[in-house]
């Protein structure tokens, strides 16, 4: 199990090495990091078999939990680790061939991505989550356009204040309870946290990590870069990153702050998230941008899934999230050739029907259309909502159902004008959608509709996520062990 | 495996097999041998539609611990066969000769067939839904596969498609909050703990699942006020498909509603429900959106100046006849929606099929630019004429019978103002229809269309075989009745006593037969008296009195254009498009809101409202 | 709550005050190098929250030495992860200096409204839009579909 | 609007941390981890500093993306300010002080900052401070005389090569069965400077990590970034 | 009810009903000569004229849809008057009933308009589009009365109602704001001033009928005869109690008549648009009033 570390501990050493090495040898630059995170994904693979599904912990350092730092290895996190290293793979940017820099900045955020979703420490996670942020900062930036700086730059600023705020909760936590261990800190927490300075640590960590998670007022870097970075970056931070945010607001959430308001806090955000997002999108007018707004609306989806108490919230918000996880970053990618305003597009579906195929099924998942998974996932999120005796539960599952309408109005606007017999002279300009551009969207297809057909495995698998995601007891004696004594 | 799997997978078969030979000539054959196929599987259930026990699937299968249930009732089956029926019938008209104008017009009729059927294959899993999760699912198919329908015309059709699934989706919206809340309250998706749980409900909670789910499926079959996308998204779509979708696609609604209403909750608490501060119960409301549904529609048919249009707007109209009659509640009434569900689908098909010829025949379907086609495309015009008297529902045509009783039992039920109201929108249907035959085959023929021939064979079948049908159910409505009566008593309602001439009532009956035999009597002494008086001669169209003017083929004076002149001096200024105007409102409203939040993250400081938050957020929790 | 002036409430009060002056800054300044700055006295504010984290009044510095028993020592934790958390702020704040003076010769300002506006015209006019923000037309009628009133005819 | 916000919103902010804070006990953490550390860490560790300890030791890791951090956050100023063929302007050198005094300083400040960095597990400093105090000597020579070429390879070199010996060796004891960034080599004796066994190297390569980091991010802050 | 009288009424109703209806327009005639103060035509006159039209030489035919359009105005009439009730003669009433009765009286509306719209004269259809139109204004009205009354005896069968009336007393009695916008409907449904605007004849040359000659004419006359019957028969069947026997059945449904045709022949002719404004306003309101007081 410790070999795990390597996951974090590869692509960082592939980073180091890369702006080194590939001045010297041109192709080690071009290979290495595919090569490792390839690697990366095995070694995760190969854990993931030997556990068998049961979590288990490293402790780094070798030293005992809540005095050192510790992994907490349980299937969510190993799926995470994994999405990371294939998704990254999948969405290899192109600049990465060409430059040792990007890719360099694409394994340190592989490298931090996979230590989020595993670490289990406070500080720790806040370490990495940076480190993502200051990798995703360099990948927003490297089209080194006047916009794209000005967006990276308004994206820092964000990202900064985040940070902050991040910082001043993790110390009033550390302050009053003297520890960082996530285990150990769920041990305390029902005596220390469950009150006003428990909710304030929260409240800032949930608007410092929420910048990357597209939460709704942190979220307003989203548009501006994602219409200006490269798409395939624009998927990795739509599709995985913020995903990755959520992960680890829902842990310290379920571990540390359970009360109800935070709960209801997230509700509201979410809901207003879905809300804004839904309707910004609605009101977009380029490819990119529906895309990027969509991503914010879906996220307040997935926190809104997460705000439903117990285990049903937990395996209905797993599941939106991981059906956006695959989506969207789909989606970008068939941006990559389609680009730009939607009159722009008009026709481009008769060029190239496959992708026009894709966009569709991908939009129907999207909207939650039977028997695809996303509709599963859409269910389980109402069902919960509405299973909540409290107007503003059912407040928040109508807005659901509302910004539902306004989605399927927007996505299929669009998906009908790739239809449209547009002017010769301007759909002439639209690249054609060929196997190298849609190769990405095409394998999360396939796993989009695999996942159809084996939907009751997959959901049963997500529920056993879910139930592990959920048990407090299981994460403190797996870290802490039985009965050890305490500091 | 019970003939139910068989009919399923004789549809997922259709549906593969349509796909594999999608790009083939053939492709129209495949699609409706199949139908047929499914058609005899069918038959096969018959006893289903005479009241046997309902028949359930193998199929079924559970997820997340949600059985799937898969059944068949009298109510599924009747439904099934008239959606079958009318997908067979499109299928094959679309088949031979229509396919080829079609593929020449650069269309694909292969994606046609399989949109067909797939039409009838998620209808035919709608109607086998055995729980509200299946049905919602099979109610999302149905609504996307009927999307596809429509969009394949591509062009204008585009839009209208984009409204509808708009509307579509916010009515699957409604219903998906409706099932939610039923989890919520019974712990389980079944409609027999829904049945069992149903008596406990307080009124307010019985209105509230009554007006979600009723929303859903109104959404659906065009009832007020969301009955705009309709018209125009039917009318784009391709000839065939908007006859399928026409006569059976928007049942579905009625299909859920029955379900819902009638079955689940049971029109007797719907009446029990009383509206605070007027006199009405909830059942009352819903027979007067009905009413409306009749009227309003009707009307604005009648100034369509597109033969689908006008066809598909009364559609709409007519969707409120079966509603009303459904909601009466009583046995009669009940039987006589029912009954017009097939009535009307015949009725409807027959109409656009008619319509379809046509345009076949000339290229348009602009009543403007028609007229006096009945020299060229006789059979085509005897197949309209039975149309329209069916769908105004003059005797002897089917259409009359369930009108009839709808009337009937509005009459004996006591309700006045619904009962006029109905009638008004006979009238109304009248008119139009009588505008629609008239400028498409009466009066005077174009000068291009001098060499218009009848349609060719492969379509003029399927009409002859509908018209065949609205006559015969005419005649004998019993035939059909055993079924209404079937379905009945499994949704719960009273049960229509019938004869095979139609209803035997000690006050006033009705009896086809005898009615039929008298009046074609009647017909034959008038020929009779009108033959043997001497032969008459016949004259050119154009020798004409047209006072003291001689005529020429080259001037158009076919009174088309603004046929009802008078009468829109009278009620023109009623048409205000408030539900346009109502729709607009609301997509300002949102739109407005859109722009306010694309203006948030366009202009807001990035780190204030972050800030605003963190304050605010603080200030609720401690 | 008693309203002690003791070393620590000043302490506490002066790493908040730091973030919200900092917080202040973020939000009022239009200069680009001043909300910079902000950044780096509300990031000075935090680390200060994390620093008294670990203090421990009359406590020690956590070095072994003669005389001095662990448990006079101040927390070493926090320090530790101060230094991190410096270092942190440090690159962030080299590198928003680094966006900084590219955006400023790209948009030839540091005024971060001007900015926002050059960049936002920027993306509209790669994507081909116009990015209206008027209201004076809602798009209402022709997001949903075509009217109908506009194809019907006369009866 | 947000002139007139934004001190109100940041003043609220400030009052509800202060009203939290104010439940602390003043000057009194409660240290539960941190009290553990201090008993345990001279001698799993065998460090005089406790904080070296806990930064090498026990949050290792945390060490190990911050000077991630640094290292991409100097990557990506590169990649930002790199300009091509762009000719940088020619600077007047600095007075005669400072170019003496810079000579005199770089050879004292190099000593200063490797003894800083190879002392941080006896005394308060390490890594990071003598890595700082590296970084300013070799910046130094860069304010004396602005036309000096900045040798980037070399820096990059450096820093690339001192990050991945942080990661080998870390990875050494997870090879050697132990955990990732197990310190190696015993304790030795606490106080001593050959003790703690590998974390005075791993400071070592931390502090030429951070020196040559920050002098890169300083050069190109200085350099690259100067406007044409 | 056995099947041969059955039979036997069938075929006796259509017959009584044209005799009848020969000598209504007899009347109809003479009224309108008294009140222009004419002789008025002699007693044979409308049988005459449609035997002359029927033996005309010349026929101008359109087509065959002409011809069917014909047939089908008068087959349904013959039809319909099986359902009509009249002394000692219930026909097939029973199987019918009156909204049967209304809507079989479409039929030969409908042929009509079948054969005018194929003689291809604008004047014609302009004549239909109007003649539908009045149709809408006062079949309004009327069929509330039909409500009004179906629901006061509790049945939709004529026979039925009549039996009633002549044990409870007339309808027109019990319901006299129905039998008052009874009166206003059967004005509108037999097509005479002042609500004849669809036959125009200076305006659109006597609109439908513009291209009828010879027995196409003849069996428009044929046509008249049954449809003065009818409305004389249907509402003395509905307020006037029916016909015990045939006298006071023939003086009622002449006196029916009279009153429309006395009315008639006094005043100008409505506009489309103001017979439909008349309509729906005074007989509907009437008619809905009766219906209130009929119903509470």
């Amino acid at each position: 199990m410790n070999l795990i570390a390597l996951v974090v501990a590869l692509p960082l050493l592939g980073a180091f090495l890369l702006p080194v090495g590939a001045r010297s040898v041109g192709w080690v630059g071009r290979l290495l990091g595919p090569a490792l995170l390839l690697l990366t994904s095995l070694v995760v693979i190969v854990l993931w078999r030997d556990s068998g599904g049961v979590p288990s912990h490293i402790e780094l350092g070798g030293f005992q939990p809540p005095l050192g730092i510790t992994f907490y290895l349980d299937q969510l996190a190993l799926v995470f680790a994994l999405a990371t290293s294939l998704l990254a793979l999948l969405l290899w940017p192109h600049a990465a061939w060409r430059d040792a820099r990007v890719a360099a900045l694409m394994l340190l955020m592989v490298s931090a991505a996979s230590g989020m979703a595993l670490s289990g420490d406070l500080f720790n996670l806040y370490v990495f989550y940076e480190l993502v942020s200051v990798a995703s900062f360099g990948l927003v930036a490297a089209p080194k356009t006047g916009a794209a700086l000005a967006a990276t730059l308004r994206y820092v600023i964000i990202s900064g204040m985040g940070t902050v705020m991040a910082l001043t909760g993790i110390a009033l936590i550390y302050t009053q309870t003297g520890t960082l261990n996530l285990a150990h800190l769920t041990l305390l927490s029902a005596t220390t946290l469950d009150n006003t300075l428990g909710l304030t640590a929260f409240v800032l960590i949930l608007l410092g990590i929420g910048v990357k998670a597209e939460l709704f007022p942190v979220n307003i870097w989203v548009p501006e870069v994602y219409a200006t970075a490269s798409q395939r970056v624009s998927a990795l931070l739509a599709g995985l990153i913020s995903k990755l945010a959520i992960i680890v607001i829902i842990r310290l959430l379920v571990l540390l702050f359970p009360q109800p308001e935070a709960l209801t806090l997230l509700l509201v955000i979410g809901a207003l998230g879905v809300l804004l997002g839904e309707l910004a999108a609605w009101h977009a007018k380029d490819f990119e941008r529906m895309l990027a707004f969509s991503s914010i609306g879906q996220l307040g989806l997935v926190l809104m899934a997460f705000s439903i108490p117990g285990q049903a919230g937990l395996f209905a918000g797993l599941a939106v999230a991981m059906h956006h996880l695959i989506v969207k970053p789909a989606l970008f990618v068939l941006a990559e050739r389609w680009s730009g305003g939607f009159a722009g597009l008009a026709g481009a579906g008769w060029k190239s029907p496959w992708a026009a195929g894709l966009f569709i099924l991908f939009a129907l998942s999207l909207i939650g259309v039977p028997p695809l998974p996303g509709f599963w996932a859409k269910l389980m999120t109402l069902l919960g909502l509405l299973g909540q005796d409290n107007w503003i539960y059912w407040t928040g599952a109508g807005i659901i159902l509302l910004a539902t309408v306004f989605e399927a109005n927007y996505l299929f606007r669009f998906g009908l004008g790739l239809f449209k017999a547009g002017s010769e002279s301007r759909s002439a300009k639209v690249p054609v959608h060929d196997a190298g551009s849609l190769g990405p969207s095409l394998i999360l297809g396939a796993v989009l509709l695999i996942a159809t057909v084996m939907i009751t495995p997959v959901g049963n698998w997500l529920a056993g996520v879910a139930d592990q995601l959920a048990d407090r007891e299981l994460y403190v004696t797996t870290v802490l062990g039985a009965g050890r004594e305490l500091p | 495996m019970s003939l139910l799997d068989a009919l399923l997978l004789t549809a997922l078969g259709t549906l593969i097999a349509t796909l594999a030979t999608v790009r083939t000539r053939w492709v129209g054959y495949v699609a409706s041998l199949g139908l047929g196929l499914q058609l005899l599987v069918l038959f096969l259930l018959a006893p289903l539609g005479y009241g046997a026990p309902a028949v359930t699937s193998g199929l079924a299968w559970d997820l997340f611990g949600q059985p799937l249930v898969l059944r068949y009732d009298a109510m599924s089956w009747y439904f099934a066969l008239i959606t079958l029926g009318a997908g067979l019938v499109s299928s094959v008209y679309a088949t031979g000769a229509w396919s080829d104008h079609y593929r020449a017009a650069g269309r694909s009729p292969g994606w046609l067939q399989f949109a067909l059927a797939l039409n009838v294959f998620t209808m035919l899993l709608l109607l086998a839904s055995g729980d509200f999760l299946s049905l919602f699912i099979a109610w999302e198919l149905v609504s996307w596969a009927s999307f596809l329908l429509m969009a394949l015309a591509a062009g204008p059709a585009l839009k209208w498609s984009l409204r509808y699934i708009t509307y579509a989706t916010a009515g699957a919206m409604s219903m998906l909050a409706a099932l939610g809340i039923v989890f919520h309250l019974t712990g389980s998706l079944n409609y027999a703990d829904f049945m069992a749980a149903v008596d406990q409900w307080s009124v307010g909670l019985i209105t509230l699942l009554t007006v979600l789910f009723g929303a859903g499926f109104a959404v659906k079959m065009g009832i007020l006020p969301f009955h705009l996308w309709q018209a125009g998204a039917y009318a784009e779509t391709p000839g065939p498909g908007m006859a399928f979708l026409g006569a059976i696609s928007s049942r579905m609604g009625l299909y859920g509603m029955m379900l819902v209403w009638v079955q689940l909750i049971g029109l007797i608490r719907l009446i029990e429900v009383h509206i605070p501060l007027t006199f009405l119960s909830l059942r009352d409301v819903l027979m007067w959106i009905a009413a409306f549904t009749i009227i309003l529609p009707t009307y604005t048919a009648l100034k369509q100046n597109d033969a689908r249009r006008l066809l598909a707007w009364h559609g709409i109209g007519q969707g409120g006849y079966m509603l009303m009659g459904i909601l009466s509640a009583s046995a009669l009434g009940s039987a006589g929606g029912i009954l017009h569900i097939f009535n009307y689908a015949t009725n409807q098909a027959v109409l656009l099929l008619a319509v379809f010829a046509v345009v076949y025949r000339t290229g348009t379907a602009d009543l403007n630019k028609l007229g006096g086609l009945f020299t060229r495309m006789p059979l085509t015009f005897v197949a309209m004429l039975v149309g329209i008297i069916g769908l105004a529902g003059i005797p002897p045509m089917n259409g009359f019978v369930s009108k009839w009783m709808v009337y009937r039992s509005l009459l004996s039920e006591g309700m006045p103002l619904l009962f006029v109201a109905s009638v008004i929108g006979t009238l109304g249907t009248i008119l139009s229809v009588y505008k629609l035959i008239h400028n498409t085959f009466l009066g005077q023929l174009r000068l291009e269309h001098e060499p218009v021939q009848e349609a060719p064979w492969s379509m003029v079948i399927p009409m002859m075989v509908l018209a065949l049908i609205i006559f015969l159910t005419g005649f004998m409505p019993g035939i059909v009745l055993d079924w209404v009566a079937a379905v009945q008593a499994a949704v719960g309602l009273p049960v229509l006593p019938h004869t095979l001439g139609g209803v035997a009532d000690a006050h006033g009956g009705l009896d086809m037969i005898m009615l039929v035999l008298v009046l074609f009597a009647g017909f034959g002494v008038s020929a009779l008296l009108f033959y043997a008086t001497g032969r008459s001669e016949p004259v050119h169209q154009l020798d004409n009195y047209a006072g003291g003017h001689f005529l020429s083929a080259d001037v158009r004076y076919h009174y088309s254009d603004h046929f009802y002149a008078g009468l829109m001096h009278r009620i023109g200024h009623w048409y205000r498009g408030s539900f346009l105007w109502f729709e607009s409102v609301v997509a300002s409203l949102a739109s407005f809101l859109a722009q306010w939040s694309a203006t948030f993250y366009r202009l807001m400081q990035p780190a204030l409202p972050m800030l605003a938050m963190a304050v605010i957020v603080l200030w609720m929790v401690s | 709550m008693s309203m002690v002036f003791d070393l620590q409430w000043i302490l506490y009060t002066g790493a908040i005050g730091l973030i919200a002056i900092g917080l202040v800054g973020i939000i009022w300044s239009r200069h680009l190098f001043r909300i910079i700055l902000s950044l780096a006295i509300a990031e000075a504010g935090a680390n200060l929250m994390l620093v008294i984290a670990g203090y421990r009044l009359h406590g020690h510095a956590p070095i072994m030495v003669a005389g001095v028993w662990p448990e006079q020592m101040v927390d070493p934790v926090p320090q530790a992860m101060v230094l991190t958390a410096i270092v942190i702020g440090v690159g962030i704040q080299a590198l928003a200096l680094s966006l900084a003076i590219r955006v400023k010769e790209a948009y030839h300002s540091l005024d971060i409204d001007e900015i926002r506006a050059a960049m936002q015209a920027d993306i509209d006019a790669q994507a081909g839009v116009t990015g209206d923000l008027s209201q004076e037309e809602p798009s209402g009628r022709e997001v949903i579909g075509p009217t109908v009133a506009a194809e019907e005819g006369r009866s | 609007m947000r002139n007139l916000t934004s001190p109100l919103f940041a003043a609220g902010l400030a009052f509800f941390l202060l009203v939290v804070v104010a439940e602390f006990e003043p000057g009194a953490a409660p240290m539960v981890v941190g009290q553990a550390i201090l008993q345990e860490a001279p001698e799993t560790t065998g460090t005089a500093n406790i904080v070296t300890a806990v930064v090498l030791g026990y949050r290792g890791i945390d060490t190990l993306g911050e000077i991630a951090i640094l290292f991409t956050a100097s990557l990506v100023a590169g990649l930002v300010l790199e300009r091509r063929g762009g000719k940088r302007q020619a600077q007047a050198p600095a007075g005669n002080v400072l170019r003496i005094s810079t000579q005199l300083l770089f050879p004292l400040m190099l000593v200063i900052g490797f003894y800083i960095i190879l002392h941080g597990h006896l005394t308060p400093g390490g890594g990071f401070q003598g890595g700082v105090i590296l970084a300013a000597a070799f910046f130094l020579p860069l304010l004396a005389r602005p036309g000096i070429q900045v040798r980037h390879f070399g820096l990059a070199v450096t820093e690339g090569l001192a990050g991945s010996a942080f990661i080998v060796i870390g990875l050494i004891a997870l090879f050697q069965g132990g955990a990732f960034l197990q310190p190696l080599f015993g304790t030795g004796s606490p106080g001593q400077l050959l003790s703690a066994g590998s974390l005075p190297i791993l400071y070592l390569v931390l502090g030429l990590k951070v020196g040559a980091e920050l002098a890169g991010l300083l050069a190109h802050l200085v350099y690259e970034g100067s406007e044409t | 009810m056995e099947i041969g009288k059955r039979i036997a009424d069938i075929i006796l109703m259509p017959i009584v009903a044209f005799v009848i209806g020969l000598f209504m327009v007899l009347m109809l005639r003479k009224i309108a000569a008294k009140l222009q103060r004419r002789v008025g035509p002699p007693f044979f006159q409308p049988l005459i004229d449609i035997i002359k039209f029927y033996s005309k030489t010349t026929q101008v035919s359109h087509g065959l849809l002409h011809d069917i359009g014909i047939i089908m105005a008068v087959g349904g009439y013959l039809a319909a008057e099986s359902l009509l009730p009249v002394p000692g003669m219930d026909g097939l009433s029973d199987k019918g009933g009156i909204i049967t009765l209304t809507y079989f009286l479409m039929i030969p509306s409908l042929g009509l308009a079948l054969g005018v719209g194929q003689c291809a004269n604008p004047n014609g259809s302009i004549g239909i589009s109007r003649a539908l139109t009045a149709m809408l204004a006062y079949d309004i009205p009327f069929v509330i009365v039909i409500f009004g009354v179906a629901w006061h005896y509790g049945t939709t069968d004529l026979s039925e109602m009549i039996s009633l009336q002549q044990a409870q007393g007339w309808g027109a009695f019990e319901m006299p704001l129905l039998a008052l916008a009874g009166l206003f409907a059967l004005q509108g449904m037999m097509g005479k001033q002042p609500f004849e605007i669809y036959v125009a004849p200076a305006e659109i040359a006597t609109g439908p009928m513009v291209e009828m000659g010879g027995k196409y004419m003849g069996g428009l006359f044929v046509m008249q005869c049954f449809q003065l019957y009818t409305a004389g028969v249907l509402y003395t069947t509905l307020f006037l109690g029916g016909g015990t026997h045939w006298l006071d059945f023939l003086i009622k449904i002449f006196a029916v008549v009279a009153i429309p045709m006395m009315i008639a022949f006094t005043f100008p002719r409505y506009r489309t648009e103001d017979m439909l404004r008349l309509m729906w306003k005074w007989p509907v309101l009437a008619g809905l009033l009766g219906i209130a007081f009929v119903m509470y």
